[in-house]
């Protein structure tokens, strides 16, 4: 079945990473969600990032973090179901070394952020809420639209 | 990158290797959908899954949505590690890596 | 294109007839809602009758009524959407003489009961309300797993 | 029944038929799950659709979901009325009605 030794010439690798292109390239086009869901999702997203750090006791952003939670985690599940119906079911978790990168950035980018965010709005720069929701908004926007699978174009570009 | 390299000759067939590359993008994916997005017949498509499938590659679950009977394929974990790798291999040969 | 003379035997219109109920069948196989929605629709179908038979200046049935409506209404949103994802897109009005005549038993069946159930209840019979919610809820479900696709099955039975 | 009945030579042809027939279920159907219940392949039915489009029995919208072009196909008013009028005669003729 396995075979350690190459028995392919470099122009027959090439030709067939460019078919694994093209198909990486086919599914990032069908995964990716519309352009309204998209915004929707994550203007939800920064909403959340905003609310939590604007929260505080005399007032009332801890509702406007669970209606925005809420918000995200239904569009979530609405374009699962529509793709589970359309016959593709959308990958939650990482599953190879390369997604889990992109994993990562998310968790990094998004966990340090809101935390950060938080931190400095309570200390009295109010200002960080904003920029903190732009991030969010702005980077998860990015995310979506770049890897909708979730995995990274893992395929020969230097040779294109 | 320290990851695996290792060709494989079960997945370097054309049709299967793109079936891999579809796979290796969602968690699952109706035989149905694959077909069109392959354009190979439903015969040529069992046919490939059915090598795939007894190689322990690829997993077939069949589920019933609104009653209407639906093939999903998926990915095994040694299916993704022996795509990966063989897809590690392919670009140490063009000398990519 | 059109020839009124007819030009072939029996058999043959006969073997065109069962290929059109087969087709029948299978499209009302095929459109025939899940048994949970089946269930879920008449139980909320029933209960907006009995909602509105019980319905009185002094209770809050009226709200009773806007709750099941809308979870009526949802379900067939959610049904309607979900075919639609699976690249069926679900007859809403009636289109050929026969499926008036189904629409019209709907129309019928459930606006007497309906009226009817309230009339009673109001005057006094308290069981009719229990008895006009059984009515509509077994009927809609006898409707909608008969008929699902609005049509009868318009083919020759008497010959089989 | 006062429904009218004419033999439709156009309509008679064995998957135009299944086609009308299937059509005439449901408001629009797509391409692919048209393919898929007829058991026919993608040019055979662009064939019959055509051959249905150019009388004017069949309707073709394409529209996109959720970024995934698809082909819808409906009945048009002309068209059920052929249908109906050609499920009649054919009733008549086994003396049915």
């Amino acid at each position: 079945m396995k075979e350690n030794e190459v028995n392919i010439t470099a122009e027959q690798a090439q030709a067939s990473l460019d078919a694994v292109r093209k198909i990486n390239t086919d599914a990032v086009e069908t995964q990716r969600p519309p352009w309204w869901f998209l915004i929707l999702s994550s203007a939800a997203y920064g909403m959340m990032s905003f609310s939590y750090s604007s929260m505080k006791h005399e007032n009332t952003w801890a509702v406007g973090l669970i209606i925005s939670g809420a918000v995200f985690f239904l569009l979530f599940l609405f374009l699962y179901y529509s793709y589970r119906l359309m016959g593709i079911k959308l990958k939650m978790w990482p599953t190879s070394k390369s997604s889990t990168h992109i994993y990562a950035i998310y968790a990094l980018l998004f966990g340090v952020v809101f935390a950060g965010a938080r931190e400095l709005t309570v200390v009295g720069f109010d200002w960080v809420a904003y920029a903190g929701g732009a991030i969010c908004a702005i980077g998860f926007f990015t995310m979506t639209y770049l890897y909708p699978t979730g995995e990274p174009l893992n395929t020969p570009t230097s040779k294109q | 990158m320290a990851d695996e390299t290792c060709f494989d000759t079960l997945i370097h067939a054309p049709n299967r290797l793109q079936i891999c590359a579809m796979l290796a993008t969602a968690a699952e994916i109706e035989f149905k959908v694959l077909r069109d997005h392959l354009d190979v017949s439903d015969s040529v498509l069992s046919k490939h899954i059915k090598v795939l499938q007894e190689a322990g590659y690829v997993v077939l679950i069949k589920r019933s949505d609104f009653g209407r009977q639906r093939s999903w394929l998926s990915l095994s974990s040694g299916g993704r590690k022996a795509y990966t790798g063989h897809v590690n291999e392919l670009k140490r040969i063009v000398g990519e890596v």
